[in-house]
């Protein structure tokens, strides 16, 4: 696979290289998400692979995505996440029995799936090179959110008011 | 009006209206169902009245008709009211040939499905006539009988009812102008069997012989459902084409059988299911058991339908459509037919039967299932006016015995018909019955003077002519048994002593028929006679019955008894005057009134006369649709029949006429050939009362051991024997084990085989049925459909479990699934 | 034959006119059941009155053409029209569905089934009677389709509340295998309607097309029909629910099923599946003439098996229409006309037989046959009227049942269009003997609960209820008494009328046939055209 | 840079992410572990937004982040009713709404 990566002589070394050190950070500490005994920990791997992510929409000239990826995950959802494990009071420390009975099953289904998913994926766009585009204004982007997709648009903000409603409902101690 | 012109056949109001006869008995019917149970006679009188209105107009029509046959051969001479059948004959002119006299009829359109119109109406032909006349005479009598015999009975006016309604049907079958109609009649007879066999359906005997009765003689209608639409469809073209008449007009079937073009699969298959239908109803030999059965009626009901009208429908039948059986079963060629050997067997059945009876009117029944023998064996060989002229004469006398039979165990033997217990010596003290029984049993074996003299050999005599010699003897060989049964019979009634009954014991407990009239008696069942809706009046009619019974002990009967009886005999006497075809030779041809009046000639008619005259037109038909069979292949026309002469039956009729009746033989009155069967018949006599007298009268010692001493005597009496009658231990020891190998062995193969076939045949259709419904029906065809539902329930039960709530488990599964569907997506695009 | 549209409201007043008695009886509590029973038996009345004017404005010279038709729009989306006629052979069932419901509801004045509860019951009659009216005016697929099942729903309920034991199995079981049934019918109804180009559902127009559609698919549209409507006359192997509705449904319910329900199948094919497919119809004409002969046979079988005389009467139904499938299967003009008298005379004798076998439950609380006899002697009228109907229905001349069975065996003789003419002459003999089946379980039935003496159980129970004399005034007041009474005078004008019927059309059949043959022959002829 | 990389990446980032929802008994962890598959797909619109050079992805990914967003929001306050009912989290414990 990374023969095949590397081969490419048209390829700018640097961004390979840069991708390559966030990719392997980030799997690893996905693995370590999904792995770890302690609640915290996990939390902190977490924002690990979203800083990771980050990275990664920068590398794909994507910076409002980036940022914006930075802003709402790392900083509100961890932050909620956090809260999260606060509230139902997470022991300190190792904790036992993260996994329930039939977690085995999960591995097989795994890598079954990303078995599948590289094969098709490889099949499909194995050749083809990313054009290295300069980062696109995010002008164009919101003329995008205002224009074409303005429906959607709506529609989020009617899905985020009633998240917040229903949070606040269903979270409220009467 | 006599002297028109050949081809115009006079007619007269009453053989135009010949429908008003059967008419009036069905709407009397209705009269009496209606107000029947408050009229003062409740309901007797209207019958009685509808009865004589309908003789009176077939006497009308009787005359009307001979006028018409003599108009029809140039007849000048005018003829009286009254010469209707009176002995002295006017010398009609020796015509050389008989021209054929249509017969009058009269239709309307009763109903029409598709193209086929279906009328309803009247034909009046000699043969028709003749017997319209018979039923409404034998049945009015026979009303006139039950008046007194059947007062006090609870069900007095359903009684009235029934036998009108029978009358009514009878009429309506004897002038169906096609089949539709003739079943029509023959089905409301059934009906009115089993209505009148089941009058008294308390006892379960009397309901079991009633179904028993309806459903041997529906068994036979089967066949001729089947017969009517094979007839139908085979004559239908032919009719069309030619007499512009469908497939169901009777004058129509008869003209296709013998227009030599009628296809001989459909005659012969036509002609075989109609004849199963005469067995059933004629009660011929393989389904005869439910006549005998049938004497579970009230008596006026066994002489009037059992005996000389309904039973009488099947020969009727055949009669009728004789040219279908000619051409079917080629009864001109002098093969054995079918319905001669079918004749032949009942003969020497029911006469065996005869003597191993105790019950007066069964050994009258078995005696009527006999004579039906002689008029079926006549028909089957070619001798059509014998066997007409027997049913003619054959109703007089039988029925004669039956009232005879009546007037006996009303007043002499207490209600009881058993010869054996309750009757004996009645002959003082019941002299005209005695008279009359005496003089109808002379009739029956063809004594001389009497009307079944006339008939019967002539039957034996036309066999004989007719070229069946074995056929013959078995006719002598039945008149030899019969002369020795009913010798029996009379000796055990009205000779030797008294016994039982008879002797004045008034035993009230024994069984029979009657019984019902005594339930109203002093009994468990008080309020519930009295709760019988039928019966209003429940109180006053059964002390009526009390004084009756007063002077106990045998009498002689009524008044309203014995006119019937008295007029029987005197028809059982002279009857046989009306076609004496042995006298002929001295008082020349005129004298045998039947064959002139009542037999059709054979002379073929043009087409268009059939359907221009005739004041009622055949029926009109809508070019039918329905097809027939190809007509093509024409029966080839009867080759010169063996010996006997040409004409209508034998070669067909030239293209354009039509013949209705094949040319049938009359055999020559010789003289040698009458003493022959009278001889016979006096030795059957001579014998029969000897041993009668030595054997019941115990008076010759030599003769009492006999049976038991030497097995030749007894071989030789076998046929002559009579009633076992010893004292009981001696009965029990000997004679009942040895003596009756062949009578108990008919009666044995009667009641075990043919009968015990019909109730295993039922029993073994109730068994399938419950068996097909258990397995087939509940288990499989239910079980099926039930256990679809039971499939979809277990399915549910099996899943429930992955439904196990576990969030993780969702996933695994969704994902798991998803993965599989994608591996399987991948895999149908890549191949 | 273009149809004749002059007063064509009076097909529709007729068949929604109950509507409005249902309506009325809504507002009405349900405490006063009197008035429930006057409205409905009013309404009954009023409907059969329109009926009875629609008999005589029928013009009966041209019975073979639509008459009062009306063609409006009701989907135009689905082209479903409001199409609606009349012609000869939907006239007498229209009028008689009309007159059984009018007597049914006179005969419930005073024998309501236990459950009680008349408001319900009645509207449910209205509402059936409107199905059954509207089935036989359909002339739109679509419509007939609504109101095939529209009857379904007031039946189901019918036996399922006011039943017998099992009134649950009994429904369901009815129910869902109806529905199945009528699923296939209506995946061949628009199979039918797209093969003919997908422009209407009317009738006329798919008789015209109908025969364009080539051979095996018409074949195959004839199937999915065949099932749908062989459920509901039923036929041979689809007959399972037909007894267990019949036991469990009450005296109403089953009259009305047997009376009419039974008739929408046989109806089916006679004005939708044989004249649409025509090449179907011969294709499938051995198997339905077969089948309705082993029904006939099957079917008297099933009857000498049972000990429940309502059970047996039901399986009695199932041979008897047997008879009428077996004229219909010859195609021939003679066989159909046969198999639409026998229809109406099946109607009304088997509508009477289950009136005295709900009225001997009603007196005796038991249906076995076995515990049951002499009911001449205890109840001598209701005996004799257990007589005729058994009479008429083994088919006896003279009386209408013969009418239905004769032909129909008559015509199997020589069927139409190249039958197979030695197959349908065995069939007519099987057939024959039929009949003497019929007779037999018929007499049989008659003997044991007719004849004979009473038995002891229900003897003493008389002997010790009030004397019962015939005086028609003890048993008017019907609970005073518990035993055994004669016929009550109720019960005497609910059933008049159908006894007439059994004897006038007995006596002059061409009454009826003077109205089936134009639209029958018509059929016929144009069958033959499309068949060459 | 081929664009595989990025598929790469985020199928891989998918597939832990459904190990975490189905090996993790704790509630908190199995949303953590959709938040990984939501950033998986996330990715993805992105590498093929630039691969197409349309920004339509990166419209999406934003929208996937706020749905994201509110139903964290909304699971956390789920799982807090759960714990304050159960006193326990457990995903295995919670099955009343078995079949």
């Amino acid at each position: 696979m990374n023969a095949l990566i590397l081969a490419t002589d048209n390829v700018n070394v640097a961004q390979n290289v840069a991708f390559g050190i966030i990719a392997a950070v980030m799997i690893f500490a996905a693995l370590s998400v999904v792995t770890t005994k302690n609640v915290v920990h996990a939390a902190l791997w977490l924002v690990m692979v979203l800083a990771g992510v980050a990275a990664q929409y920068v590398l794909a000239a994507a910076e409002f995505v980036a940022v914006s990826q930075v802003l709402v995950y790392i900083g509100a959802v961890m932050v909620l996440f956090l809260f999260g494990i606060m509230l139902t009071r997470a022991q300190i420390g190792k904790e036992t029995g993260l996994n329930n009975k039939g977690w085995a099953l999960g591995i097989p289904v795994a890598l079954v799936l990303f078995g599948l998913l590289a094969w098709v994926i490889v099949d499909a766009f194995g050749d083809d090179v990313l054009p290295d585009r300069g980062p696109a204004p995010t002008v164009m982007l919101s003329d995008q959110f205002l224009s074409i997709y303005l429906l959607p648009f709506i529609a989020i903000s009617f899905v985020l008011l009633a998240a917040a409603i229903g949070a606040i409902v269903l979270a409220r101690k009467d | 009006m006599l002297a028109a012109e050949a081809a115009q056949l006079s007619s007269g109001w009453f053989l135009e209206n010949v429908w008003l006869i059967a008419l009036i008995p069905i709407v009397s019917f209705a009269l009496i169902i209606a107000f029947g149970k408050h009229l003062p006679m409740k309901g007797s009188e209207i019958g009685l009245a509808s009865m004589f209105a309908s003789l009176v107009l077939a006497t009308g029509t009787a005359i009307q008709w001979i006028q018409r046959t003599n108009s029809a051969s140039g007849g000048e001479e005018s003829l009286g009211m009254l010469q209707a059948f009176g002995r002295s004959m006017p010398r009609a002119t020796e015509g050389e040939v008989q021209p054929f006299i249509e017969p009058v009829v009269h239709t309307w359109v009763w109903w029409s499905n598709g193209p086929l119109e279906f009328g309803i109406g009247s034909s009046a032909s000699g043969l028709s006539v003749l017997l319209l006349w018979l039923v409404a005479f034998i049945s009015l009598l026979v009303q006139v009988f039950s008046l007194d015999y059947v007062r006090g009975d609870r069900r007095y006016t359903h009684f009235f009812a029934a036998i009108t309604l029978f009358s009514g049907g009878m009429l309506v079958m004897l002038m169906a102008p096609n089949m539709v109609q003739l079943i029509l009649g023959w089905e409301i007879m059934g009906l009115c069997s089993f209505l009148l066999i089941g009058h008294w359906w308390e006892e379960e005997a009397n309901s079991r012989a009633a179904l028993k009765a309806f459903f041997t003689v529906r068994v036979g209608d089967v066949g001729l459902l089947v017969g009517t639409a094979i007839i139908f469809f085979g004559a239908n073209a032919w009719a069309v084409d030619n007499l512009d008449s469908n497939g169901f007009d009777i004058n129509a079937i008869q003209a296709w059988a013998l227009s030599g073009e009628a296809n001989s699969k459909f005659l012969l298959w036509g002609a075989i299911a109609l004849f199963i239908a005469c067995i059933g109803k004629s009660g011929q030999f393989p389904l005869h058991t439910w006549l005998p059965d049938a004497m579970a009626g009230p008596t006026p009901v066994s002489s009037l339908l059992h005996s000389s009208t309904m039973v009488v429908a099947g020969v009727f039948l055949v009669a009728q459509l004789y040219p279908v059986f000619w051409q079917a079963f080629d009864i001109g060629q002098g093969s054995l037919t079918f319905i001669a050997v079918i004749g032949a067997i009942t003969i020497i059945i029911a006469a065996l039967l005869a003597f191993v009876q105790d019950d007066i009117k069964k050994v009258l029944a078995y005696s009527t299932v006999s004579q039906l023998g002689y008029m079926m064996l006549g028909l089957g060989t070619g001798a059509w006016l014998p066997a007409v002229f027997h049913i003619f004469t054959h109703a007089f006398f039988k029925c004669c015995l039956f009232l005879c039979a009546g007037s006996v165990s009303h007043s002499g033997s207490h209600h009881s018909f058993d010869m054996k217990k309750d009757m004996g010596g009645l002959r003082k003290k019941m002299p005209i019955t005695f008279t009359a029984w005496i003089i109808s049993t002379l009739a029956l074996t063809g004594i001389f003077p009497f009307a079944g003299f006339w008939s019967k050999d002539e039957i034996i005599d036309n066999v004989g002519n007719n070229g069946y010699t074995f056929l013959m003897w078995v006719g002598l060989g039945g008149a030899v048994l019969t002369a020795a049964y009913m010798t029996r019979a009379t000796y055990l009634t009205f000779f030797g002593e008294p016994r039982g009954a008879a002797a004045g014991e008034h035993n009230g407990d024994e069984h029979s028929e009657e019984h019902e009239m005594e339930h109203i008696s002093v009994g468990a069942h008080e309020p519930r006679s009295l709760g019988a809706a039928a019966n209003a009046h429940g109180a006053d009619d059964h002390d009526a019955h009390d004084d009756h019974h007063a002077s106990d002990g045998p009498h002689e009967s009524g008044p309203l008894l014995l006119i019937p009886i008295v007029i029987l005999a005197f028809f059982a006497l002279f009857a046989g005057l009306a076609n004496p075809t042995p006298l002929a030779s001295r008082f020349g041809e005129g004298i045998e009134s039947m064959k002139k009046y009542v037999e059709p000639s054979s002379t073929p008619v043009a087409f268009e006369d059939v359907i221009a005259t005739g004041p009622g037109e055949s029926i009109m038909l809508v070019d039918g649709r329905v097809s027939a069979s190809p007509n093509a292949e024409g029966a080839a026309g009867g080759e010169e029949g063996a010996g006997h002469s040409s004409g209508c039956g034998f070669d067909a009729p030239e293209p354009g006429t039509a013949c209705f009746f094949p040319s049938v033989t009359h055999a020559e009155p010789s003289f040698n050939k009458i003493l022959l069967s009278l001889g016979v018949v006096a030795a059957g006599y001579a014998v029969a009362i000897a041993f009668n007298i030595a054997f019941y009268g115990r008076k010759n010692k030599h003769l009492v051991g006999l049976t038991e001493r030497s097995k030749v005597m007894r071989g030789g009496f076998l046929f002559l024997k009579n009633k076992y009658y010893l004292d009981a231990l001696y009965e029990n020891v000997i004679v009942r084990a040895v003596a009756h190998p062949i009578a108990k062995g008919t009666n044995w193969f009667n009641q075990n085989v043919l009968d015990a076939t019909v109730n295993a045949a039922g029993e073994g259709a109730r068994r399938t049925g419950v068996w097909v419904y258990d397995n087939i029906d509940q288990r499989i065809v239910d079980g099926a459909v039930d256990g679809s539902g039971w499939i979809a329930e277990e399915t549910g039960h099996g899943l429930q479990s992955t439904q196990s709530g576990k969030v993780s488990q969702y996933g695994a599964l969704l994902f798991g699934a998803a993965a599989v569907g994608a591996i399987v997506l991948v895999l149908v695009n890549v191949s | 034959m273009e149809p004749l549209t002059d007063q064509n409201w009076l097909l529709s007043v007729g068949t929604f006119l109950p509507l409005v008695g249902v309506l009325v009886m809504m507002f009405i509590p349900r405490s006063e059941e009197a008035t429930h029973k006057l409205i409905g038996i009013v309404t009954a009345g009023a409907t059969l009155a329109v009926g009875i004017f629609t008999l005589f404005a029928f013009d009966y010279s041209k019975a073979g053409r639509l008459q009062f038709f009306v063609d409006a729009e009701w989907i135009p989306v689905i082209n479903a029209g409001y199409t609606v006629g009349m012609d000869g052979i939907s006239l007498p069932l229209y009028i008689l569905s009309m007159a059984v419901t009018f007597l049914v509801m006179i005969y419930s004045w005073d024998n309501m089934p236990d459950a009680g509860n008349p408001k319900a019951f009645f509207i449910l009659m209205l509402i059936l009677q409107v199905g059954m009216a509207g089935t036989f005016m359909a002339q739109d697929l679509i419509l007939f389709f609504v109101f095939f099942e529209l009857v379904l729903l007031p039946m189901f309920f019918m036996i399922g509340v006011w039943g017998g034991e099992q009134r649950k199995y009994a429904s369901l079981k009815f129910f869902l295998y109806t529905m199945f049934g009528s699923a296939f019918m209506l995946v061949a109804f628009i199979a039918l309607y797209f093969q003919t180009g997908a422009t209407s559902f009317g009738f006329q127009h798919l008789i015209e097309a109908g025969a364009g559609i080539d051979h095996n698919v018409q074949v195959w549209i004839f199937a999915g029909m065949f099932l749908g409507f062989a459920v509901k006359v039923p036929m041979f192997p689809f007959h399972t629910w037909l007894p267990d509705a019949h036991t469990q449904a009450p005296t109403q319910g089953s009259v009305i099923l047997a009376a009419i329900l039974l008739k929408l199948g046989t109806y089916g094919f006679v004005r939708i599946a044989i004249p649409m497919l025509p090449e179907g119809a011969v294709e499938w004409a051995p198997v339905i003439g077969i089948l309705a002969v082993i029904g006939i046979i099957y079917g008297a079988l099933g009857c000498l098996a049972q000990t429940d005389m309502k059970r047996l009467i039901a399986f009695s139904s199932v041979a008897h229409m047997g008879f009428v499938m077996l004229g219909i299967s010859t195609l021939t003009t003679f066989g159909i006309n046969a198999a639409l008298f026998g229809m109406v005379a099946h109607g009304l004798i088997t509508g009477m037989l289950f009136f005295v076998a709900g009225s001997v439950k009603h007196r005796y609380h038991t249906l076995e046959i076995k515990r049951l006899s002499g009911m001449l002697i205890q109840a001598p009228r209701l005996g004799w009227i257990l007589g005729f109907a058994a009479m008429a229905s083994l088919g006896l001349p003279g009386l209408a049942g013969f009418w239905g069975e004769f032909p129909a065996i008559l015509s199997a003789y020589s069927p139409n269009f190249g039958l197979s003419e030695p197959l349908f002459r065995t069939l007519m003999v099987i057939a024959a003997i039929g009949t003497v089946l019929a007779a037999g379980y018929l007499l049989w039935l008659y003997q044991r609960t007719a004849f004979g003496e009473p038995s002891e159980e229900f003897s003493d129970s008389h002997g010790a209820g009030v004397a019962h004399s015939l005086s028609s005034a003890a048993n008017d007041d019907d609970h005073a008494h518990g035993g055994i009474y004669d016929v009550t005078p109720i019960e005497w004008i609910a059933w008049t009328p159908f006894l007439v019927g059994i004897v006038v059309l007995g006596v002059y059949p061409q009454l009826l046939f003077k109205v089936f043959n134009p639209g029958v022959s018509e059929l016929v002829a144009r069958l033959g055209e499309t068949l060459g | 840079m081929l664009a595989v990389n990025f598929l790469l990446l985020g199928a891989a980032l998918f597939c832990i992410g459904v190990y975490g929802v189905i090996a993790r008994r704790n509630a908190v962890m199995v949303l953590m572990s959709i938040e990984l598959i939501l950033n998986a797909v996330s990715l993805n619109f992105v590498a093929f937004a630039l691969m197409s050079g349309a920004i339509d992805g990166q419209v999406f990914a934003l929208y996937v982040i706020a749905v994201a967003a509110a139903e964290v929001g909304v699971g956390l306050a789920m799982v807090l009713m759960i714990y304050r009912n159960r006193k326990s989290i457990a995903l295995d414990e919670l099955s009343e709404m078995k079949g």
